[in-house]
């Protein structure tokens, strides 16, 4: 047992103090308001106090930190991308989350287990071998891998996928992980409260003044903040957000549903994905599988669960491994995910002068959390965003030029 | 599963269905400007609230007008396009 | 059977039928119909389980699946519920997660370690140093789960089958029974479901010794057997609700997805534990559990226990405990002022009944596998504190604990029902229920029985007249006298170990220290502590958490809210829900002839098509390459009935196509043939094809294979929005298409029609309508493959005889099959990118150089606009066709090879192949607009990272290379 | 060039890939080459009672849409479903289905004569356009059979639900299909078609659960009098 636990057991009192401090009611005015205390936004409050020392930020959450599409998602970090672009960021956001559990010093169970992307028809091993030389290029450890190398690190997998959709061979992507979802936004939290930054749940935003094309504040159920730079980091409620400073994007809400099984004995050690059969899948330090699928087919502003949904899942869970029959589902439930025409984010600046936007997660946020945070941080502090996101500009859409993250989920035939 | 009403052969699953997006008018594109055009081609009307939405019925290959609030996902009627003067409510 | 009491009636153990089995090694003897639980528990096995977290011993507590004390596996399943799942002849079951069987577990010293392990402790500790983790996380992985999944389990799809009815009951308990009944005599056609083996809930054994309430069951049942629209499903639980009424059922065979017109939740409510020290110990159970044992199964709780409980319910507990025989130590009320008549009438029977008292500390036996004793002190139930100064101990072996309830709401809550706290039975009751939706009995705070009778009856008049039918509008039932739930029926206890979820071991303190830490709003409490997020998904403890957070916060109950619910109701197989799955495929008219062909297949969209042909011990290069080789030297011949197939008709058919493709159609002359692509708004090519006029009002077209369904929906949504007057006809099924090629093609087609097949009256790119093989066909002439090629198209039945012919014909100049793989090298060799592998979801037609089959002087086409827009940027990237050296013998570059230039990815290779025919490799590439004359050099990377020099050629390559 | 008696050339039923694996026997019915005999007379007797699925794409069909399509029949002499959605018959046991408002398929059931009738006449008139025809059809009949769609078919098809002339389409085993309920020689069955593409495929489906749930395939020839 580590020593730092003993003085669990040893002192009367609890000796942790709280993650961070219950704040009333906001100040009058604060220079940074970031809108979200999902992992992205707690995370933007951290970097802005710590690479740039402002602090005096407030982050407003409607609901409870990391409640959001934080505390929804699968777990699953990687960066095994399709542009160059989006594989330097992502690559960015994975070598911060290697180091993040001692920077945070909160245990985010940053687990590296590899991550295998498998292809059951020709046309995806064309795709899988488009990102893993794109991966290669840009120096991430990705490549495409035989049936035989899938067999070694899975061998309960059925590589005929009972027949249906025999396995060709997949994109092996080793930086591959799991990390602990909410430890993430926590984290995140304590470290943005110590370093100043004030964190008010149950806090929703209003309305956004916007005077002469330039933010004067924001208000919220409690109280008016008076503020020159505000952060929209709310992933599937940024429509909402974007519409109170008449901002138009691409952006559509679907619902991206998931489940999780009892817990069993691991025996999953690997990030195993399958386009064709729209199973993602991995299993949690606690033993349970953790499995997703898909986005819902139409837009809906709901978490609510959908049954075909997760017949189709565990459908093609029994194709992938046969002796699962009853193993049993526990819970499923949903997010909202904020998709873009080209599946890539939006960030940065926007038409408003002082209204940043992060936004456009889709299914990928929790991965990018912290170079999204240290990005916008950055963006905040210098008003104009680093190269490293100049391709995910809202602009980017008028200039018919989107980033090619779509190519791959398109290529048929 | 929930159930949508199609004009033509009532109330089915929405297995039955495809979702074709926001029914949308394009603005003239002999008049509109680049900007104009770029922002009918990419941009959505993503809020909350009710919308006039494309909706294909597979088996029968009837495209329809829903009108649904994507914040409820209540639909309030379903029609032909064009033909939005028959009110319907959802059969449930 | 050292515990069974005599015959109890309705019991549901069939004595005349002896089971045996083994439990952890040790033989047992049980009824036909005893549960694992009940079997054990009767022979006075007592140590069922072991908990997830501390390894802590556990027996009975729920008795109803609201717990996972009892897991076990029998070698073949894992995670089985020991409490509700019947044991079966010669079953060798052994208790899930321990190390060296349940009663000597050697993992219990975590137990002893739990100091060490605080609420949320890995967070806490083993990240640093950051090399250390992968070993904690090791130990923490093997010390995580409960069963050991069985990789050689067999795949087991149970049927999945859709029913309708007017209502569905669920539940059927007194209350349900009763409204299922009435509306059933109102005409409606009723469902009822419950989880149980035999209907009746708590009326089957809420008895205080009374069996009155068996014979208003037996009423009631044989009422339900005698109506004929009353279906009922027992043994099987409503899984979750989703909307407009959709829920699953889930039984031992399978899921019932009942759709309903109305739904009434008469689910009932969950005992809920009280909080004291070792409430967890083997022996100490609820009151309903206790019941449950004594009238399901014959089996006497325990021979002296003592009877805790905080409202009026643990008295009828009392006296079936002693209707049982078991003798009671004393009652304890935790209510100061307890409940006077009922206490003389024990007092009667000389039995202690302590009122403002609680149990401080259930004591262990030395072995800490039982209960020896209990702590008895004064319960101050306002601070709820215990007064400890008068504490004394009574000798027992077990203890029920009656303290309230939680309503079974999840479907109520799934469904998006208001529910609110109502203080007059200190429990959340449905509010504003979903259009619908109907709640009665204990889900909607409603005790007493003749009040749940009641209730029953008014949500089922609700239900009816929700149907559109007549019936009584009737007073909404309302608790009155005594809270059968207590408000905070907690004991603290400074050693700790008062559980309040049994799954995760999770104790008082624990939650007092999450609120510590800053974890105090209800969803993070959940998260942190982890409570309600085991398998039984908090129904023995979620109400507890709540309770506890609301007095560290000093709220109300119902300012701190409950979590949300989802499904499921009890977790559920992933076979159950996965079921038979249906794999739907499309086979051509030829698909025999390819198979006994040896035709290797491919899946394009939902066809499985012939990709080639290999010749025994082939390969697949050898394959394509020889079939591909017939086509230029001699001749071949593809199925091509996949393909897409369209017919427009009507006078504004030539319109309709200038709308929806690139190109003009118009001036198109009836008997020829024209490309056409289609685009999306944004100008990305979607897909292409070849439109053949048949006539003035009628155009044929043809398309690719896996967009098909996808185009002709596009053109059925756009002809209702230009409302132009013609018909569109999808003959993709109904037609099929054999491709031959090569230059016999022509004279082996020759001996199958009389027409005139010359390139003067049948010149390229022109459709032809006649006889072949005495079949009405069209003719087309395309050169996707080759120059001298021949499309025919005609009824899907007629194929194989049409294709047989040929074969016949083509004999003596060797004619060979060729299947799809084959025909991507040919078109290749043709020179013509083919939508989805040359291009991808971005691409638009300047960046493929298709600028000739745009006419932008139309007045509209889609994607039109952006292409205006387009045309004034920068072309990005360009698509080109190339070669590598002569003779090249490198690492052959592959599809989606990055063409690079030092740091820079100018582009991909998104075709390449040898051609044997050619003698090079050839391919198509994207690469940066300055290299795209023809004569420039770029470089490819391979897999191993080797750059590999290509050549800028002119296409199509047979013309440039081989003067073909 | 080569001769062919087009009256001898013999269509292949969309069905017979999956019919292959079963011991049929053969006949060539309207030209098309169908299994008319899975198990014998006496056993598919017995099936169809419980649970029999009969292959009967052989039957012929005609199919034509357009604005002008109701008048165009009736001037032919077919009759025609009043109501979208819903069937009727004519001639000698024809059926007409109506597919949505404006399209028809007609099918003569053996013996029939109606659709070469139709066949027969080439002239194009407006907006009256000819559907071709390649569906694979069945009938299920026997007690089980409603146990059988509600498994692969989530619409209730209880008479009380599906009218005696009401026409679906819907999805059955996941691909678009027509339903349709009858009364067969006193037998209540229903006939089902989709595209003929599918028709192994739904065979398939069809013959695996009627087999669990006690019956199976029954050949033509239980029909040939009908």
């Amino acid at each position: 047992m580590p020593l730092r636990l003993l003085k669990f057991a040893l002192s009367k009192e609890h000796p942790a103090p709280r993650f961070f401090k219950a704040h009333e009611t906001p100040k009058k005015s604060y220079d940074v308001v970031i809108i979200g205390g999902g992992g992205h936004g707690l995370a933007a409050a951290y970097y802005l106090a710590k690479d740039h020392g402002i602090t005096n930020v407030c982050v407003l959450e409607k609901g409870y930190i990391g409640g959001g599409n934080t505390g929804r998602n699968t777990t699953i970090v990687r960066s095994n991308y399709l542009t160059p672009e989006g594989v330097n960021f992502y690559d960015a956001s994975v070598k911060i989350y290697e180091g993040l559990s001692e920077e945070l010093d909160l245990n985010l169970f940053y687990s590296t287990r590899g991550h295998f992307t498998l292809a059951h028809t020709e046309s995806a091993m064309r795709t899988m071998r488009w990102r893993a030389e794109v991966n290669k290029h840009v120096g991430v450890e990705s490549r495409v891998v035989g049936p035989d190398e899938i067999a070694k690190a899975c061998p309960q997998l059925d590589l005929s996928c009972s027949g249906q959709a025999p396995i060709l061979g997949a994109l092996f992507h080793a930086p591959g992980s799991v990390a602990r979802h909410d430890g993430v936004a926590w984290g995140y939290a304590r470290g943005a409260d110590r370093l100043g930054a004030e964190i008010y749940q149950n806090t929703e935003v209003l309305g956004i003044d916007v005077k002469n094309g330039k933010v004067s504040g924001v208000k919220t159920n409690k109280g008016y903040i008076e503020t020159k730079q505000v952060l929209s980091a709310v992933a599937g409620f940024t429509p909402r957000i974007t519409e109170m400073v008449d901002l138009e994007t691409p952006i559509v809400i679907h619902p991206l549903q998931a489940c999780v099984t009892e817990p069993m004995k691991p025996f999953l050690d690997t990030i195993l994905v399958s386009g064709s059969l729209h199973v993602y899948v991995s299993q949690s330090s606690r033993g349970e599988l953790v499995m997703g699928s898909s986005l819902d087919p139409y837009e809906v502003h709901q978490t609510r669960s959908t049954l075909d949904f997760v017949e189709g899942l565990t459908s093609h869970m029994l194709d992938m491994f046969p002796f699962l029959s009853n193993i049993k589902v526990v819970r499923q439930w949903a997010g909202m995910a904020d998709m873009t025409p080209d599946f890539a984010p939006i960030m940065g600046k926007t038409p408003i002068e002082g209204f940043y936007i992060d936004a456009g997660w889709g299914t990928w946020g929790f991965k990018a959390t912290p170079i999204s945070g240290k990005t916008m941080a950055q963006t905040i502090a210098n008003d104009s965003a680093p190269d490293l996101i100049h391709s995910f500009r809202l602009s980017r859409f008028e200039d018919y030029e989107l980033t090619g993250e779509k190519g791959a989920a398109s290529v048929g035939h | 599963m929930k159930l949508l009403t199609c004009p033509m052969n009532g109330t089915r699953p929405l297995s039955e269905f495809i979702f074709g997006g926001e029914y949308r008018q394009a603005p003239d594109q002999d008049t509109c400007s680049d900007a104009e055009w770029a922002a009918f081609v990419h941009n959505r009307s993503g809020a909350p609230g009710d919308k006039k939405e494309w909706w294909y019925h597979s088996p029968s290959g009837t495209w329809f007008i829903a009108e649904r609030n994507t914040l409820t996902d209540v639909v309030s009627r379903t029609y032909l396009a064009g033909q939005n003067n028959t009110t319907q409510e959802e059969g449930k | 059977m050292i515990f069974r009491t005599p015959k109890q009636t309705g019991e549901w153990v069939n004595r005349d039928k002896k089971i045996n089995f083994t439990f952890e090694g040790e033989a047992f003897s049980a009824f036909e119909g005893d549960t694992i639980s009940s079997a054990l528990w009767a022979a006075g096995q007592k140590v069922l389980g072991r908990s997830f977290k501390y390894h802590r011993a556990r027996g009975v507590l729920s008795f109803a699946n609201h717990d996972v004390n009892v897991l076990v596996t029998d070698g073949v399943d894992t995670n089985m519920r020991g409490d509700v799942v019947t044991v079966k002849e010669g079953m060798a079951l052994f208790a899930v997660n321990t190390k060296g069987g349940v009663k000597k577990d050697k993992n219990s010293y975590i137990d002893s370690i739990s100091p060490l392990l605080p609420v949320g402790f890995y967070y806490k500790a083993f990240h640093t140093p950051r090399r250390l983790f992968p070993l904690w996380e090791n130990v923490i992985r093997n010390a995580a789960g409960l069963g050991v999944v069985n990789f050689n389990y067999p795949r087991i799809l149970k049927r999945k089958t859709h029913s309708h009815c007017d209502v569905l009951v669920v539940g059927a308990g007194p209350t349900g029974l009763t409204a299922a009944l009435t509306a059933a005599e109102a005409g409606l056609e009723v469902t009822i479901v419950d989880e149980n083996r035999q209907l009746g809930g708590s009326l089957g054994y809420n008895r205080a010794a009374d069996s009155k309430s068996v014979t208003q069951l037996d009423g009631l049942l044989s009422k339900v057997a005698s109506l004929p629209n009353i279906k009922v499903i027992a043994s099987a639980y409503a899984a979750g609700y989703y909307p407009d009424h959709l829920i699953p059922i889930v039984g031992e065979s399978g899921i019932n997805k009942v759709r309903a017109k109305a739904v009434i939740v008469a689910s009932g409510a969950f005992e809920q534990p009280p909080v004291f020290r070792y409430n967890d110990l083997p022996g100490v159970m609820l009151g309903s559990a206790a019941q449950r044992l004594i009238y399901r199964y014959a089996v006497k709780p325990f021979n002296n226990g003592v009877v805790v409980t905080a409202n009026d319910y643990g008295y009828r507990v009392a006296l079936d405990l002693l209707q049982a025989g078991t003798k009671i130590a004393a009652l304890v009320d935790m209510r100061s002022a307890g409940n006077a008549n009922s206490a003389a009438e024990l007092v009667k029977r000389g039995i202690k009944v302590y009122a403002g008292h609680c149990v401080y500390e259930a004591l262990a036996s030395s072995d800490k596998l039982g209960v020896r004793g209990a702590v008895i002190c004064a319960y101050d139930d306002k601070q709820n504190v215990a007064l400890t100064d008068n504490k004394f101990t009574l000798e027992c072996d077990g203890i029920s604990m009656s303290a309230g309830w939680a309503p079974a709401g999840a479907l109520l809550y799934q469904a998006g029902t208001g529910m609110q706290f109502d203080y007059g039975v200190e429990q959340f009751v449905p509010s504003r229920l979903p259009n619908g939706m109907f709640a009665a009995g204990k889900v909607n705070g409603i005790f007493e029985l003749e009040q749940r009778v009641r209730d029953g009856v008014r949500a089922a008049h609700d239900a009816i007249r929700h149907l559109g039918l007549q019936a009584p509008q009737n007073q909404a039932e309302k608790h009155v006298g005594a809270s059968p739930s207590h408000p905070y029926p907690m004991v603290p206890h400074p050693k700790g170990k008062n559980f309040v979820d049994f799954d995760e071991d999770i104790q008082i303190k624990d939650f007092v220290n999450a609120a510590k830490e800053g974890f105090d709003n209800i969803e993070l409490m959940k998260r942190f502590t982890t409570v309600g997020m085991g398998p039984s998904q908090g129904k023995h403890s979620n109400m507890n958490a709540i309770r506890i957070l609301a007095k560290i916060r000093g709220l109300p109950v119902e300012k701190i809210g409950t979590t949300t619910s989802r499904p499921f109701f009890h977790p559920t197989p992933i076979g159950h829900l996965g079921g038979r799955g249906f794999h739907s495929h499309r086979l051509t008219s030829l698909h025999d002839w390819h198979q006994a062909n040896g035709a290797v297949f491919t899946d394009i969209g939902a066809w499985k098509r012939a990709a080639y042909y290999p010749a025994a011990g082939q390969s697949k290069e050898d394959a394509i390459q020889t079939e591909a080789l017939a086509v230029r030297k001699t001749a071949g011949i593809i199925d091509g009935s996949s393909f897409g197939k369209i017919e427009i008709h009507g006078p504004d058919a030539a319109l309709f196509l200038e709308r929806f493709f690139t190109g003009e159609y118009t001036d198109q002359k009836v008997g020829s043939c024209r490309y056409v692509m289609l685009l999306d708004d944004s100008g990305v090519i979607a897909d292409d094809g070849i439109a053949s006029r048949l006539a003035d009002d009628l155009f044929y077209l043809s398309i690719g294979t896996s967009n098909a369904a996808a185009v002709y929906r596009e053109m059925q949504r756009s002809q209702q929005i230009w409302q132009l007057n013609l018909g569109l006809v999808n003959v993709t099924g109904a037609f099929g298409a054999i491709n031959i090629a090569g230059p016999a093609a022509r004279e082996i087609l020759s001996t199958l029609t009389d027409f005139d097949l010359s390139f003067e009256s049948f010149p390229m790119s022109s459709v032809r309508e006649s006889q072949v093989a005495g079949v009405e066909a069209r003719m087309i002439r395309v050169a996707f493959v080759a120059d001298n090629g021949y499309e025919l198209h005609a009824p899907m039945a007629q194929i194989p005889h049409i294709w047989n012919a040929l074969m016949q014909a083509g004999k003596k100049h060797d004619l060979r099959p060729f299947g799809s793989d084959t025909q991507r090298l040919l078109r290749l060799e043709m020179g013509h990118p083919m939508p989805g592998i040359d291009t991808d979801g971005l691409t638009n037609p300047f960046e493929i150089g298709a600028e000739w089959a745009i006419k932008m002087n139309k007045p509209y086409f889609i994607g039109q606009r952006s292409l205006v827009i387009l045309a004034k940027r920068p072309l990005r990237k360009q698509l080109v066709p190339f070669v590598l050296a002569d003779n090249f013998k490198g690492e052959m570059p592959m599809d989606c090879n990055l063409v690079v230039d030092g740091r820079n990815i100018l582009g991909r290779v998104t075709s390449i192949s040898y051609s044997k025919y050619i003698d090079r490799c050839i391919g198509f590439a994207y690469v940066s607009p300055d290299k795209k004359e023809v004569g420039s050099v770029f470089q490819i990377r391979t897999d191993s990272g080797s750059l590999v020099a290509a050549t800028v050629v002119k296409s199509p390559f047979i013309k440039t290379l081989k003067g073909a | 060039m080569q001769q062919f008696d087009v009256k001898k050339i013999i269509e292949t039923s969309p069905v017979v890939h999956a019919q292959l694996k079963e011991s049929a026997k053969w006949e060539v019915i309207n030209g098309m080459n169908t299994a008319v005999e899975f198990a014998g007379v006496a056993i598919e007797g017995a099936r169809k009672k419980v649970l029999g699925v009969a292959d009967i794409s052989c039957l012929q069909r005609y199919g034509v849409k357009g604005p002008n399509a109701t008048q165009w029949l009736l001037e032919r002499g077919i009759a025609i479903p009043t109501t979208p959605n819903s069937w009727t018959t004519c001639e000698q046991k024809t059926l007409v289905l109506r597919l949505g408002s404006s399209e028809f398929l007609i099918e003569d059931q053996l013996g029939g004569s109606a659709c070469s009738r139709l066949e027969s006449d080439k002239a194009r008139a407006a907006s009256v356009y000819k559907v071709p025809r390649a569906d694979a059809a069945f009938i299920v009949s026997g007690s089980e059979a409603l146990n059988l769609f509600s498994e692969i078919c989530s619409l209730d098809l209880r008479d009380k639900s599906l009218a005696a002339k009401d026409l679906i389409m819907t999805q059955v085993a996941g691909i678009s299909a027509t339903v349709i309920r009858q009364t067969l020689n006193g037998e209540p069955v229903y006939r089902v078609w989709c595209d003929g593409t599918y028709g192994p495929y739904m065979w398939e489906v069809l013959i695996e659960i009627a087999t669990e749930l006690g019956g199976g395939a029954v050949g033509l020839t239980q029909y040939q009098n009908s």
